[in-house]
């Protein structure tokens, strides 16, 4: 029998195939077809998602980059620039969760690097089947330890992220990963190839045969059996070397020695080239021999495509390269002249002088084939709205129900995870892991930048519309805790097959979500990655939109803490109404993820976020801790717990106890308030038009819930910093 | 005269850029030097930073104790001025045999970055000169091979010639083990040398002088050193 | 019957060992100049307390398959095995 | 000539460690229950380029003393040496 067409293999479909024969002419030979199967790939050219992410905002007072670039940039004032872009790494960390986190992060952080920006933090939104299983905590366990290797080692602090777990996720985790730099406005550099006769300078590690056909074979395609012959295209991370190329390429552009900069990620090579050579519409002559390699044995194609960890690729004029040569020598690093710059459009690979592949850049990085794939809403859903928890009778008190929502691993603390990162590196980090968003000082000046990632994956299942928009809003109102204005977006989709309608509805029922929020909250969308392919025969994850949303905070001395001091006052800002579909409530006491999401009112939103950073500006906050998972009565929690103070409240409103303490409505955040600035900030909700609710005041060691039930600050921190050890004591299996 | 403090750059150093900072907010002046370098630019003092030298491949502070600097940072030690180790720069210097024992994998084997609290041994070094005996500091460490170790022998010498200069305690100063993160013996977080000149300890005193971004138990030891720069003990 | 195993873990030949690389960079300067290929695993000794020689090996074997390395990165061989008592 | 040393650096016998420790816990609960005395080194393979088999002897052994293991806590031992062209 005849074993398939090699095109197949490699994962481009008949007509993608066709598609290049036409493009070149002629049949493509062998190389060529690599380049293409990887170029194509879902990963490296969008195939699925362009349309839609078109739709998303992405032009604003703030933005200096949109998306194309490695990374979105934003102007933070004084003359400098926030550079941020979110990827996902779940597909190698399925099957080798140390190194597929690890690679995932230095990938990350080369973007970042890429448009000239120091690395300045981390954060890392994860998602794990539940812990009862010794896989999952398998997964998690490496995963974690995986970040934490490399993050600490390149010596970027990771200071922010989340931890979530759900049944679908057990054969699928959700491994994303955010970085921020900051740079000079002026010192920014461009992934372009500029200049006719410009040298391409491959700086930092060997290549090697590493995840050859990695982003066509592991990030394009579901994990079945044959994930089995993909599994070589793991890479190993080497972050000591990272950092030498981190400090190495900010100390050329430093010295104005680079005319562009690009990372190599998926698709190697081929992908670097032809990127950078289209973004200036200008050729590449490459020669392969030039390419300093860990395998001598290696064949044509696997140069142009290996995805060797570790390597940027510099534009840089003939004159500045032996002071390029003269910085990486410094830093150990090898740097080799592999090609120059043409103006033919063309990227020709040399081998001996022998031409072995000559593709049109633009074919390879912008004329990739655009699929607006069949759509159809689930059937489940109609069935899922119907079966709202709210109306649901209480199987337990409300104070058993308090116990199981503050213990739920979503909920608890995840100090066991943040700690294993080094959160401190570069002194800059104002608030790290644990406050409702992190915030990084700009050194030398009272600003700073406020950041969180925020997604719930229960949301986006039962509507990914409001799955999209809530991502969007919580984030934003994270951010707006802090006092900080936010003012732009990066994100990850992750979903399911794309090929099959339900999630192509879901994606694109996502994307109108988030480009609704972003519109209505002016945070337009700068970048971000889509991952595609998480799903095995019998489950697919949630529709996941993780938001990584970037705030500026003019003076972080007025920053609220999300913690209670004694003897204030206590204030519930916006509206609870009777929202338990999707909650967590529903999924730890009924066992149900069910109903319909909280809705979402965006005037509402914006208002609230408003109001908190006026009201910081204006110093009249202690705390603020935004209302999400778990709803008011998490929220109180965990400022008791933070600022080890605790409360008497009545509960308000005529709901239900259990609706009104675990009722996720949006728009909501628990502040508290000196008693002497109480009338100045209800005068300032008053002008926002924020509802508000005085719940009651601060101190003791006390959690009083009106005359329903009573508990410590001491035995929630119990529960809450007891919850995840708890699970993972047995956790020791090793990689 | 501004006191000078040398801070040396190994390949993966990371606290390298802090380190310097903290000097400089203590009125010293801060001289970055380069692990290659063969003079310390005549400083006073020097300072090895924490981070990854090397990845911490092999062992933690095994390859970049043969850098060239080291010679230097020998020879400066030798003739009793100021040596301080922090968390790599810590061990590097066991690695360098200028301070005995060694530091292995922490006993959970996890990384941890956290704030813990030490209790102060001993005032007969430069970082410790201006602290009285048994004050607690709040200090965060953040270290994956931070538990110290070494055969009877050493630990005898140790305690007999009181080499320990910081012990983990809890915030009232007690030596429990519940204090102790990384396992290491005697809750020892902190060593110096037999003439005490030479010190290393895996908490991260630069970390702690900005009340912004953290506590400020480090505070004392540069003022402590920057002073005893400035009149050196005979 | 009780038998000590020795398991050496080892990366799986092309992939990059960024350990053994660092410290093959590293050999010059400190003087070594003729030492190349340098490759670091891990070495795991445990005892195995089996009816007979056989299960020993099988659960050594297993053992080193599924908690010492992962198929995916890495290989193992057992070195040695001998009676202990 | 070239010569490849396989070289184990191991901690001292009195010294705990941890790996092997954090190893031993986990065996139990995958079901291992007759698997004891876990102590995990590292494994080391390196090709000596010398005149004459002592030569790359020494050699590797004063790489393995000097570098590859801290007499302070750790001994090694070369496990084989084979000639390789
Ligand atoms: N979900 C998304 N929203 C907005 N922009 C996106 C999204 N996914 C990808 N992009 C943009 O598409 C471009 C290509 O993405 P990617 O291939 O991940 O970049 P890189 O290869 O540099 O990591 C980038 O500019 C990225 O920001
Ligand atoms: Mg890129």
């Amino acid at each position: 029998m005849r074993d398939e067409p090699l095109h197949r293999a490699l994962g481009l479909t008949d007509e993608e195939y066709w598609a290049v024969e036409e493009r070149l002419g002629r049949q493509p030979n062998r190389a060529e077809l690599a380049m293409y199967a990887a170029m194509w790939s879902e990963h490296c050219s969008y195939k699925s998602s362009k349309a839609h992410l078109r739709s998303l905002p992405t032009q604003g007072p703030d933005v200096l980059v949109g998306p194309g670039e490695n990374a979105g940039v934003v102007d933070v004032g004084d003359g400098l620039a926030c550079v941020f872009k979110m990827e996902s790494h779940s597909h190698p960390s399925a099957i080798e969760p140390f190194q597929g986190a690890a690679t995932g992060v230095g990938g990350i952080v080369r973007d970042v690097l890429s448009v000239g920006a120091r690395p300045v933090a981390l954060l890392d939104p994860l998602r794990f089947g539940p812990l009862d299983e010794a896989h999952n905590r398998w997964l998690l366990g490496g995963v974690v330890a995986g970040i934490g290797q490399y993050g600490n080692s390149i010596g970027v602090p990771t200071v922010g992220g989340e931890v979530k777990f759900a049944p679908c996720h057990t054969a699928n985790p959700t491994v994303n990963v955010m970085c921020i730099g900051f740079a000079p406005r002026d010192a920014l550099v461009r992934a372009r190839a500029e200049g006719i006769g410009n040298l391409f300078v491959l700086i930092g590690a060997h290549t090697g045969r590493d995840g050859i056909g990695g982003v066509s074979v592991l990030a394009s395609r579901t994990l079945d059996e044959s994930s089995h012959e993909s599994r070589p295209s793991v890479q190993i991370g080497d972050p000591f070397y990272e950092k030498l190329l981190i400090e190495a390429c900010l100390k050329m552009i430093e010295a104005g020695l680079l005319v562009g900069l690009q990372d190599l990620g998926g698709a190697g090579i081929t992908c670097a080239l032809s990127e950078s050579a289209a973004r200036a519409d200008v050729g590449a002559d490459l020669d392969l021999g030039a390419v300093p390699l860990r395998d001598r044995s290696m064949e044509d194609f696997e140069i142009l495509t290996s995805e060797s960890q570790e390597r940027m690729l510099a534009i840089v004029t003939p004159e500045n390269m032996p002071a390029v040569e003269a910085v990486c020598e410094r830093w150990g690093l090898s740097s080799a002249v592999i090609g120059r710059v043409t103006g033919d459009g063309q990227v020709r690979a040399r081998l001996r002088g022998q031409v072995v592949a000559e593709v049109p850049a633009r074919s390879l990085a912008d004329e990739a084939p655009e699929y607006t794939r069949p759509m159809q809403a689930p059937s489940y859903l109609e069935e899922l709205h119907e079966d709202d928890p709210t109306f649901s009778e209480v199987p337990v008190s409300v104070a058993d129900a308090f116990r199981l929502v503050l213990g739920a691993p979503n909920v608890a603390s995840k100090r066991w995870v943040f700690e294993q990162y080094d959160s401190l590196v570069q002194g800059n980090t104002i608030a790290g892991p644990g406050a409702p968003a992190a915030v990084i000082r700009i050194e030398g000046s009272l600003k700073a930048v406020a950041v969180s990632t925020d997604g719930n994956g229960r949301y986006g299942y039962l509507d990914p519309f409001l799955g999209g928009a809530h991502a969007v809003a919580e984030a934003a109102r994270n951010v707006a805790c802090t006092g900080a204005r936010p003012v732009a977006v990066t994100n990850c989709l992750n979903f399911g097959d794309p090929e099959r309608p339900e999630v192509m509805w879901s994606f694109a029922e996502t994307i109108r979500g988030m480009a609704r929020a972003c519109e209505a909250l002016s945070t337009p969308v700068t970048g971000g990655n889509v991952s595609f392919y998480n799903e095995t025969e019998d489950s697919a994850i949630y529709p996941t939109a993780v938001v990584g949303m970037i705030g500026i905070l003019e003076d972080y001395r007025l920053m609220p803490r999300p913690a209670f001091q004694p003897s204030h006052v206590v204030y519930l800002l916006g509206e609870t109404f009777p929202e338990l579909g999707g909650t967590e409530y529903a999924d730890v006491v009924l066992g149900k993820v069910s109903g319909r999401p909280p809705g979402l009112d965006l005037e509402r939103e914006v208002a609230l976020q408003s109001l908190l950073g006026e009201a910081a500006r204006v110093d009249v906050l202690t705390s603020a801790q935004d209302c999400s998972d778990g709803g008011l009565a998490v929220a109180l929690a965990e400022s008791a717990m933070f600022g080890e103070t605790g409360f008497a409240v009545t509960v308000p409103g005529d709901l239900p106890a259990h609706v009104a303490l675990f009722s996720e409505s949006a728009s909501r955040a628990v502040v508290s308030v000196a008693p002497e600035k109480a009338d100045a900030f209800e005068e300032l909700a008053r002008s926002h038009r924020v509802a508000f609710t005085r719940l009651g005041e601060t101190g003791g060691p006390r959690m009083v819930f009106d005359d329903l039930f009573e508990s410590t600050v001491a035995e929630a921190r119990d529960l809450y910093e007891g919850s995840l050890p708890g699970l993972l004591d047995v956790r020791r299996e090793a990689g | 005269m501004t006191p000078r403090v040398a801070v040396v750059t190994f390949p993966g150093s990371n606290d390298d850029r802090d380190a310097l900072r903290a000097v400089r907010m203590f009125g010293g002046e801060a001289i970055p030097v380069w692990h290659r370098d063969r003079d310390l630019h005549g400083a006073e003092a020097v300072l090895l930073p924490g981070g990854f030298s090397y990845g911490d491949y092999l062992r933690t502070g095994a390859i970049a104790r043969f850098a060239p600097v080291m010679e230097a940072v020998r020879d400066h030690a030798a003739t009793g001025r100021p040596v301080l180790g922090v968390c790599n720069g810590f061990q590097i210097l066991c690695e360098a045999g200028l301070l005995p024992g060694a530091l292995i994998r922490n006993r959970g084997l996890a990384f941890i970055c956290r704030r813990v609290h030490v209790r102060v041994e001993t005032s007969r070094t430069p970082f410790t000169s201006g602290i009285e005996v048994g004050e607690v500091l709040e200090v965060p460490i953040k270290h994956g091979e931070g538990q110290f170790v070494a055969d009877g022998e050493t630990l005898a010498r140790i305690g007999d010639e009181g080499l320990v200069v910081f012990r983990y305690c809890s915030p009232r100063g007690e030596i429990t083990d519940h204090a102790n993160p990384n396992g290491s013996t005697n809750n020892i977080a902190g060593l110096r040398n037999e003439s005490g000149n030479v010190v290393g300890l895996m908490p991260h005193p630069e970390h702690a002088v900005d009340p912004d971004v953290g506590p400020v138990g480090g505070q004392p030891l540069f003022e402590s050193l920057l002073s005893s720069v400035l009149a050196p003990a005979s | 019957m009780k038998r000590r195993f020795e398991i050496v873990v080892s990366l799986k030949a092309g992939l990059l060992d960024p350990e053994g690389k660092t410290i093959q960079d590293s050999l010059p300067t400190m003087g070594w100049m003729n030492v190349s290929d340098v490759r670091v695993g891990k070495h795991v000794e445990l005892t195995v307390d089996a009816a007979n020689e056989e299960e020993a090996t099988t659960l050594a074997q297993d053992v080193a398959q599924r908690l010492l390395s992962n198929p995916v990165i890495e290989e193992f061989r057992i070195l040695s095995a001998e009676d202990v008592r």
